[in-house]
């Protein structure tokens, strides 16, 4: 009954995270799943994030068994 | 129906051997094949100081899973958009030499309009929407994350909607 | 100062093996290549009738001197306009087969919006003022000269002034 | 003390005419190069031209040694 975690490049380097699992009961939405495995700070300006591997905002819903994925702007190609 | 191939390369890999390979296989349907290659180039760290310290390696970071289906939902997409013979991404993902392709993009169509549009389209797309992440290995030892990629509009070529960021809701 | 190369082609050539010779040339200064590849299509006579006469062979004629001449020139507008690190136009001349290349355009340069917009402006100007002109050959004997190159506008990019016969001051 | 002329392409065919030599004190443009390579025929609607292998148009001038050279609208590429 939980929530996968997943920070990746400057995101995880900053926050010195490694991936995490918060329990389901305590979250709601993405936002929620933040302030559960980070604590109290503020996400950086430019943050995205994904559920379940698709881009996805801070409001949306999150349930148990999802993966839920942070990440600074994308710099590929 | 197009083919749309997506492939992420751990090591090395030939664009041109891939292009060939690729060509071969739908001609003499194709009339037209635009091609986009991203390769590492071997910068100052301080574009100030071109003497100072240089790029010796770009390590790739990437969201495995998410990465793949990004590319081949972008692949896919132009691949109908422009009714391609073929679309087909490549991406490195490790550490990268500079000279090495980092990307390449690939739209075979019947006409070259379809062409170029689906490859800018692609190559646009992947900049802002696959995950990736660039970090610059330093010949004085150092490193540092590429912030963001340099914004379309800056770039040439307007692609709205292309900011992820911009539709997630996050406050502030 | 970048490289501005031209080549008429009298038999068929390898794109491929051109591009990895003029990458590998220029690595690691290069960071984008735009590369359109224009191929023969095995197209019917008659798009109404998809199982009638197919094209066998394009007949490719040119203006000995003049079309070297506007070649080069393109590539080197295109060049200097662009900033590029190299442009290269091939194309083939003579007898040309389904399946095989007529033109090569890369555009190589530092940044992907110049390689880009290099790499259509040089085929946009090819189309419209390079003198080659194509006589199609068909499986029943029949031939017949292509008319006019898709109008630019109608094929997705307007390039203004690109038709010399607009300013011929030709009466009528 | 003449001006070449060349055709190309279905123009060529069109006029059955091989490349041709006009005196160069007969014509002063290139409409007057046409006229005394092609006789009285009209031009058709597209036609390109050019004098010593750059574009010109039918009233540019025309010397002694002089290439010019009719065609029919370009199909490379």
């Amino acid at each position: 009954m939980s929530v996968q975690v997943r920070f990746f490049a400057s995101l995880r380097e900053l926050l010195q995270c490694t991936d995490a699992e918060v329990p389901a009961a305590a979250v709601r939405t993405v936002g929620d799943v933040w302030h559960q495995a980070v604590g109290e700070r503020a996400p950086p300006g430019k943050l995205l994030m994904a559920v379940n591997q698709q881009y996805a905002g801070w409001d949306d819903p999150v349930a148990d068994g999802d993966e839920v994925g942070f990440f600074p702007p994308v710099t590929g190609g | 129906m197009a083919e749309a191939g997506i492939r992420l390369a751990p090591v090395p890999f030939d664009p041109w051997a891939e292009l060939a390979a690729l060509q071969s296989a739908l001609a003499p349907a194709v009339g037209a094949s635009a091609i986009f290659l991203g390769t590492a180039r071997a910068d100052a760290a301080d574009p100030a100081e071109p003497d100072g310290p240089r790029l010796t390696a770009l390590e790739l970071e990437h969201y495995p899973g998410m990465t793949e289906r990004e590319l081949q939902r972008i692949a896919t997409m132009a691949a109908a958009a422009h009714d391609l013979l073929a679309a087909r991404i490549v991406h490195r993902v490790g550490r990268v030499a500079p000279g090495e392709p980092i990307v390449l993009v690939a739209a075979l169509a019947t006409r070259r309009a379809a062409a170029f549009s689906a490859c800018r389209q692609m190559i646009e797309a992947l900049k802002y929407e696959a995950p990736f992440w660039k970090r610059e290995c330093f010949s004085d030892g150092s490193a540092r994350w590429v912030e963001a990629n340099t914004p379309a509009a800056a770039d040439g070529a307007a692609i709205p909607g292309a900011d992820p960021a911009a539709s997630t809701g996050l406050p502030g």
